[in-house]
């Protein structure tokens, strides 16, 4: 299959991504429970070793840098739940990512409302 | 027969549950969003669906990379809402609809969908919320979960969510039962969580989209996963659920009420309630 | 481009793996059946393969009716052997194709094939212990594996099925490769396990189908699931992994050894090599 | 669908088999593990209540009546797990469900051979 063209600032979560991503996603999937996101407030190191979180994983973990896990093979749905554990929402996410404060960020949300109503043809 | 009586479509923002938990219906954030459900509320009181047929997609509550389906059909006596990471308060269980649900999973492997059985099945926002919007007051209906995988690419292709929805669509018609059947779609419309371009937004894509649904709901179907990520963002995908709940629906349809607002969250908030003007099985 | 050099296929029988383990393949018990291998292992040493894809129905280990996917596709680093639930020894893991298992993931759902996608996956022993029978030296191969559902009816037709193996030939022979890939079906030949029909098997019905392999492949996809059962017994459904198999290796083969024997445990013990004739991409 | 004529001496594990029989099933999937066989032999009673097994589920399990476990809804696959238990191979299983003693079930097997070699046209 000939890969399309990329998009600006998006990542797809395809094969490529999801074997480099495998023990991360693993191990932000194990947060849907809070007993794994006590365990892993009580002791960030151990339970990246647990999961074999590892190199520029760990290291994105550590930093809480968001594009970091994601060209680390992170998927946004599991990375959201690692989000959840730092008290941060979908607009954290997206200024930490676009390098904007947070009131920027919803600013320019808003601002789409001024996009025209009909698709050019 | 059992009876389509229509197809109602909406984003399922996560954070829509903490407005409901917390009573913000009416905040000058949350209005335009909630009161275009309203009267959507009416007429759901008018119709008494007895059934719903959820399309929706999961967010790595039920399902991970280690067993992904394409499509996933519900064949549970009840589904649970679980904890999805942030500790939001759950939602009482859902009631399943046993005989439809195999009813459609019989249907569907005749017709050469390779779908995955579900016998138990968590289910996330992207299910509950838009019951709970639908129906503030106590979900009526018993239900049939339908999950399409948005997480993992390959995606299945627009052209195929449709075939699904027709087949679907197909299988309650055919559904020896005098119930009346009601097919949900939650997701999108236009948004992108992650990356350089978090925050994406596309108003003419999202509304022409919609229209599309009323009068030419094939349309898109030209595009490409890859166009639709690129048009509407890697979370806009989740447009399929729309797609296939149309399809279910059979020929034309009324516009009982539409509303899009802009922003909910990171997300083009877009509603829509079709009425089936094909009454024949 | 890969090369598909052949297809193997082969019964399946826990009993196999307790035999192997005791060192019993000279028994005039089991003499008939593993003889049956031996040209098979002087062809493979001859034509080398690098890589096989397993076509395999997994018995409860991996998949529960919980998640219980009609095609599942193995994309992992590796695959393990587990516990049963005999206790009988499990076997060291075997090596993933994981370049191949993408390339056929994105191939098939293209052509509208609504996989499950496995990143992690345990193989019961209608994966291990064919490829132990192939290789009992030792499996030099790297492996994907592809399970269909025998579990769950609705079961995908035998048509279906066929499509299936179409499908992934053209995936393995568009894959940007210079390795040699062998196609292997486990499962079958006719019994059945369960009922009052227990021990039922149908000589001529597996012959007719074992020749149907090598000169008109597409012979048993006139049977509808219900008649398969019929004639084969609940478990000789498993025949369509020999299908799927079949129609992965494109074109005219040549019959490089056979074997059939009645019983093996509750089993008729069926086994074929053929080789690929067509040798274009 | 229309249903096909029913097959002598089997069940098609359809919805309407797996309806009744999850419970069953569910516990039997279960005994993959050396410690749920181990639980299970312990404590037969409290081991199905904690699975939901009851009724004559439960009844078939207790008499180890393979036709009434099928009836009930179990499948073949997990009912071997529960078989692996009790020792049984699926030769026992044969002989149990067709009347015949196990030299018996395996004579036939064998006679099996005798059948024609080409297919009735
Ligand atoms: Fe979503
Ligand atoms: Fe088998």
């Amino acid at each position: 299959m000939d890969r399309p063209p990329a998009i600006f600032g998006t990542t797809i979560f395809d094969g490529e991504q999801a074997r480099k991503g495998y023990a991360l996603n693993r191990m932000c999937f194990s947060f849907n429970e809070q007993a794994n996101r006590d365990a892993f407030k009580a002791d960030e190191e151990g339970y990246m070793r647990r999961y074999g979180v590892q190199g520029v994983q760990a290291e994105a973990i550590r930093k809480r840098d968001v594009l970091g896990l994601l060209a680390a093979g992170g998927n946004v749905y599991y990375l959201a739940k690692f989000a959840g554990i730092l008290g941060l929402d979908v607009q954290d996410l997206g200024a930490a990512q676009t390098g904007l404060s947070k009131e920027e960020f919803k600013a320019r949300l808003v601002r789409q409302n001024e996009q025209p109503t009909r698709l050019a043809a | 027969m059992a009876r389509i009586i229509g197809g109602l479509t909406t984003s399922h923002v996560p954070a829509i549950g903490g407005a409901i938990a917390k009573g913000l219906q009416g905040e000058p954030y949350w209005k335009p969003f909630f009161d275009g459900f309203l009267p959507v509320h009416r007429w759901l009181d008018d119709v008494q669906p007895d059934v719903a047929v959820v399309f929706y997609n999961d967010h790595g509550l039920n399902f991970f990379l280690d067993k992904m389906p394409t499509f996933a059909v519900g064949a549970a006596p009840e589904y649970r809402n679980a904890d999805e990471g942030w500790g939001i308060p759950t939602l009482p269980p859902f009631r399943g609809e046993l005989d439809l649900s195999w009813h459609v999973i019989e249907h569907l492997v005749d017709r050469e969908f390779d779908i995955t059985t579900c016998q138990e099945m968590l289910v996330d926002h992207a299910f509950t919320l838009p019951l709970k919007l639908f129906w503030p007051q106590g979900v009526p209906v018993t239900v049939v979960p339908i999950c399409i995988n948005t997480v993992q690419f390959p995606l299945p292709s627009a052209r195929r969510c449709y075939a699904l929805g027709q087949a679907v669509g197909e299988a309650i018609r055919s559904w020896e039962s005098d119930k009346k059947v009601v097919v949900i779609g939650t997701g999108g419309l236009s948004h992108q969580l992650d990356g350089e371009r978090a925050g994406f937004i596309n108003k003419p894509f999202d509304l022409k989209f919609m229209d599309s649904l009323v009068e030419d709901p094939e349309w898109a179907t030209q595009y490409s996963i890859h166009e639709l990520v690129e048009k509407t963002g890697t979370q806009g995908v989740e447009l399929l659920m729309w797609l296939a709940t149309r399809a279910a629906v059979p020929g034309r349809v009324r516009k009982v009420h539409t509303n899009y607002h802009i922003p909910i969250s990171n997300t083009a908030a877009g509603m829509m309630a079709l009425e089936s003007l094909t009454q024949a099985a």
